[in-house]
């Protein structure tokens, strides 16, 4: 059991910087939030998490202004819980990746399966039904054991989750490289459709309404999950946490299934809906009041719970998964608590939305946290970092074009498809169902993968892409390629390209150099976006990506879903019959 | 020869999905008596070996092997 | 005539089933809940892959307790047809209606593919519309599909042609004698672990699992009234 | 509250997939004093009841529910 310090014992011992604050923000919240108070260890925790870069994105901020949000066909951008698409006929896709990255080195099956369960959350708390799961994996070189053991568990995890819950896992892709031994990559993306008079915002408003907590008790696993995220791994900090999280799809396939039959049929009595994902109960909750204006009052002992005598920052702190956070218009609580228990789900009241524009915990009759709303979320630091070129750029300039020599081609082809990174993924993607929901048209194997959409003459076609070592060369370049790229598989499929979402998979930001990697990778990925009209509708950002010191290849994974106007356009990648001419377009 | 047993089950803290599901489903089937549930594997070995290293060898199995270290632990216990 | 598609807590190839019969075939068919205890008015009882209780215990056990079974029970044995595909299938397999067990896949991995597959048997009323050895291709997914069974229930489906599906050109799980569905004795209910609904249109790479759902609606309805089709 | 422990095993007659793979890899990893491997799974229960009536009502739940006669034996024994 975690013992609680004194405000006084942790100003001394300095606690807050193994949670990850420095001393100047914790001395801002003390001096500029509570007017000089000390922040109480409940407070302290859930300011650590939420002024973590992964929950509130303090490094990456300003460089993520940089992309192109906006566009005709762009109903939701960045900033709810996922991206929505207009696609005509009332309808719309939503769609986000996710970074599951640290946690999957550490525990890779459960890892990869709580990544998905995330994602895949988040696009349900929008009000769609999810209806296809692509991913994007990175990994050391696959010749000694530990990397097999992390590739198996970790694409083990996804299909786990995928198949269990039945959303088809339609598509993907894979790489290796010594960059990623210690530090693997687990970018999981979700798409979801939704009539436009569905779409959700994860918003606790309007005085007296309720607040619903839904889904998994609450345990002690993954606390500082957040911040874990969002440091270097360096030896020791693989023994530095708390029970890894465990998935359980089976919970979150009722969890989805209730939650859309709440939005369907009872949108009237819905106010807000987020799911618990980093920093749980803190991050879903503020996030939904700091978003509407409001503030919060949460009486914790109604908090369900997994395990004895948690204590608020536990309960704050927790990610266990499979959770959901409610804002239910008052009066209407029994409605909601009859709706899940159909599903055997808990939906508990655990407070109510108030105008003082405060966040206050109560447990057992004591008033253990009161700190303003915004302070949490809107209003978390930001810092703009030093860019700095790396002299590999330099150097890079000063080597000749390499123009390789190819005396023997069948033997340099047999050797570039025996790459692990070239080679067939089809042992991969075949543990994938990528069948259930009977839409799959075009299923892993060919270029993009292709929905129909049930009902309509329309499809969807999806790609995940990026080559990282086109990054390494040259951030800028590489990022407009992988765009690029991605446009490529989509209209090759079929489709036109409609927007974009990514995963900014980078090293320490806090280095000038890598920080460099980031914002000028950005730059061409906007570039790119511009030029295609693809807009980026939603993203995530994994940085501090790093062991030992040693930073991964830059890799902005980047998630593109494309429009098919008719079923007849889809086209796939094989050559279909003997005589058929072939041609080479481009330059 | 030797038997030697590996009982292996989750620690305290990690959540165990399946057995919240078969305690669920006693309780549907009308067996209200069951407090609490938990569900572990286990693995029995027989070793061309004496006792002592048959033991040794199992608790490196069950060490690399048989156990994942960030959510189970495991007890060896030699049956003969 | 009307078909109820049950649905289990965990249950993910449902509205997959429903589409099959109700959109494509044109008949009635409707969803009924697991905790549900009545199955008057239905004809017929399709149970639908996926995940009943998370595969938690066995594949199909927990699912097998539900409320619901017992009516199953009844409809099969008066003769109403019963089929069940993939997680229908273990759960006509662990609820005794079918004759031995599914462990899981030799290659202890989850497969996910188009499997080829040989009618074995065109005698019964599920398969009626397809030529004897017809080679048709359907998908499959699943992770425990290994179909296992003794020397004695081994005989006795041999003895009265009871398997239905076997897998050829591979064997994707480790089934003894490449076993892909069975039927009953009496010849109504029927499991299998490939995906017959989700072979219903070219569109999806194939329409080999119509004639199965055709020879159902053949064999089991005197008198088909067609629903309005739902526009594909 | 009485404790009582229900051992599931395969019938010898199923070739337990995991079992044999489990057993290749320890070989792999140089255990070839491994001549047999048998895995089963374990329920640990709490009842709310005394150890008689406990004994007989999980005996109850591991026949109906925790093992498929088809494939599975099982074994209940009470713990305190
Ligand atoms: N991890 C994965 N999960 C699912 N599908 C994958 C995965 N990796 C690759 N694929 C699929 O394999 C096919 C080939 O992928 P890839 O080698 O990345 O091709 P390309 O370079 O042409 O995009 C694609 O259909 C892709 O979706």
């Amino acid at each position: 059991m975690t013992v609680e310090l004194s405000p006084e014992e942790i100003r001394d011992t300095k606690i807050y910087r193994e949670w990850g604050l420095t001393d100047e923000e914790y001395l801002k919240i003390k001096e500029e939030i509570l007017d000089d108070r000390l922040p109480n260890f409940t407070e302290t925790g859930m300011y650590a998490v939420m002024w973590s870069e992964h929950c509130c994105y303090k490094n990456s901020k300003p460089v993520l202004k940089k992309f192109p949000t906006t566009g005709p066909q762009v109903l939701m951008g960045p900033g709810e819980g996922a991206g929505v698409v207009d696609i005509g006929d009332n309808l719309a896709v939503v769609f986000k990746a996710e970074s599951h990255n640290h946690p999957s080195y550490v525990e890779p099956y459960e890892g990869a399966a709580t990544g998905s369960g995330g994602i895949i959350r988040d696009i349900f708390s929008m009000g769609a039904r999810p209806i296809a799961i692509l991913d994007s994996l990175r990994f050391g070189q696959i010749d000694n054991q530990k990397t097999r053991h992390i590739v198996e568990q970790v694409t083990a995890g996804i299909a786990g989750y995928g198949n269990c819950i039945g959303i088809p896992t339609i598509g993907g892709e894979v790489a290796f490289d010594e960059s990623y031994a210690g530090n693997p990559l687990v970018n999981v993306l979700c798409v979801g459709l939704i009539e436009h008079k569905h779409i959700q915002k994860g918003q606790a408003k309007g005085i007296g309404n309720s607040i619903f907590y839904v889904g998994a008790k609450t345990g002690r696993d993954g606390i500082h999950g957040a911040s874990f995220a969002s440091k270097e791994f360096g030896s020791g900090s693989e023994t530095q946490r708390s029970a890894v999280q465990v998935g359980d799809p089976f919970m979150e396939k009722l969890l989805l299934e209730a939650c859309i039959e709440v939005i369907q049929n009872h949108g009237d009595i819905l106010v807000g809906i987020q799911d618990m994902g980093a920093a749980g109960l803190v991050s879903s909750t503020s996030e939904m009041a700091s978003k509407a204006g409001s503030g919060l009052s949460l009486n914790l002992d109604n908090v369900p719970q997994r395990e004895t005598e948690m204590i608020p920052y536990e309960m704050m702190l927790s990610e266990s998964q499979e959770r959901m956070v409610l804002c239910i218009k008052k009066g209407h609580e029994q409605e909601i608590i009859e709706l899940f228990k159909k599903y055997d789900l808990d939906a508990v009241n655990i407070g109510e939305v108030t105008d003082d524009g405060f966040y206050t915990l109560f447990h057992k009759g004591e008033m253990v946290a009161h700190v303003p709303v915004d302070s949490l979320a809107e209003d978390a630091p930001v810092y703009y970092r030093e860019a700095q070129v790396p002299a590999r750029i330099a150097e890079f300039a000063q080597v000749e074009k390499f123009i390789p020599e190819i005396t023997d081609s069948t033997a340099t082809l047999k050797a570039l498809l025996a790459q692990p990174t070239i080679a067939s993924k089809r042992s991969i993607y075949e543990t994938y169902d990528s069948r259930v929901m009977t839409n799959t048209v075009v299923a892993p194997g060919s270029d993009a993968a292709v929905l129909r959409v049930r009902g309509t003459r329309k499809a969807l076609a999806m790609t995940t892409d990026c080559n990282a070592r086109y990054l390494y060369l040259d951030p800028e370049k590489g990022g407009a390629i992988a765009v690029a790229e991605a446009a490529r598989n989509i209209v090759a499929s079929g489709g036109r390209p409609l927007a974009i979402t990514d995963c900014l998979n980078f090293g320490n930001p806090e280095k000038p150099e890598q920080f460099w990697e980031l914002t000028t990778a950005v730059d061409g990925i906007s570039r790119a976006c511009l030029a295609l009209n693809t807009p980026v509708i939603s993203g995530n950002v994994s940085l501090y990506n790093e062991t030992n010191g040693s930073a991964i290849l830059p890799t902005p994974m980047i998630g593109m879903v494309g429009l098919i106007e008719n079923t007849d356009y889809i086209t796939t990648q094989v050559f279909k019959a003997a005589g058929d001419v072939i041609y080479l377009i481009g330059k | 020869m030797t038997k030697v047993r590996v009982y292996v089950s989750y620690k305290a803290s990690i959540l165990d999905p399946q057995a919240q599901a078969i305690k669920a489903a006693t309780h549907k089937m009308g067996y209200s008596i069951v407090e609490s549930l938990n569900v572990g594997k286990y693995f029995d070995f027989e070793l061309d070996s004496e006792a002592n290293m048959a033991e040794e060898k199992v608790a490196e199995i069950a060490n690399e092997l048989l156990a994942n270290p960030n959510m189970e632990t495991y007890k060896v216990e030699v049956l003969n | 005539m009307k078909f109820a598609v049950i649905q289990f807590p965990g249950s993910n190839c449902d509205f997959d089933l429903l589409w099959a019969i109700r959109d494509i075939m044109g008949v009635e068919a409707e969803f009924v809940w697991h905790d549900e205890r009545s199955l008057t008015g239905f004809d017929g009882v399709l149970i639908p892959g996926g995940f009943s209780y998370g595969d938690y215990l066995r594949c199909g056990a927990i699912a097998s307790f539900s409320n619901i079974m017992p009516e199953i029970k009844r409809l099969a044995s008066e003769g109403k047809p019963i089929f069940g595909t993939c997680n229908g299938f273990q759960i006509l397999v662990e609820s005794g209606l079918l004759p031995g067990v599914l462990i899981r896949n030799d290659s202890l991995k989850f497969v996910s593919k188009w499997q080829a597959l040989q009618v074995e048997n065109n005698k019964t009323k599920f398969t009626s519309e397809y030529t004897k050895n017809e080679l048709i291709h359907l998908p499959i997914a699943h992770g425990e599909g290994q179909y296992v069974a003794d020397e004695d229930i081994l005989a006795d489906l041999k003895a009265n042609n009871q398997i239905v599906f076997s897998y050829v050109e591979g064997n994707p799980n480790g089934s003894i004698e490449n076993i892909a569905g069975i039927i009953n004795k009496t010849g109504n209910v029927l499991g299998m672990m490939p995906h017959p609904e989700r072979a219903m249109e070219k569109l999806l790479g194939s329409n080999d699992g119509v004639k199965m759902f055709a020879s159902i609606l053949k064999n089991f309805v005197e008198k088909i009234e067609p629903i309005d089709r739902v526009k594909l």
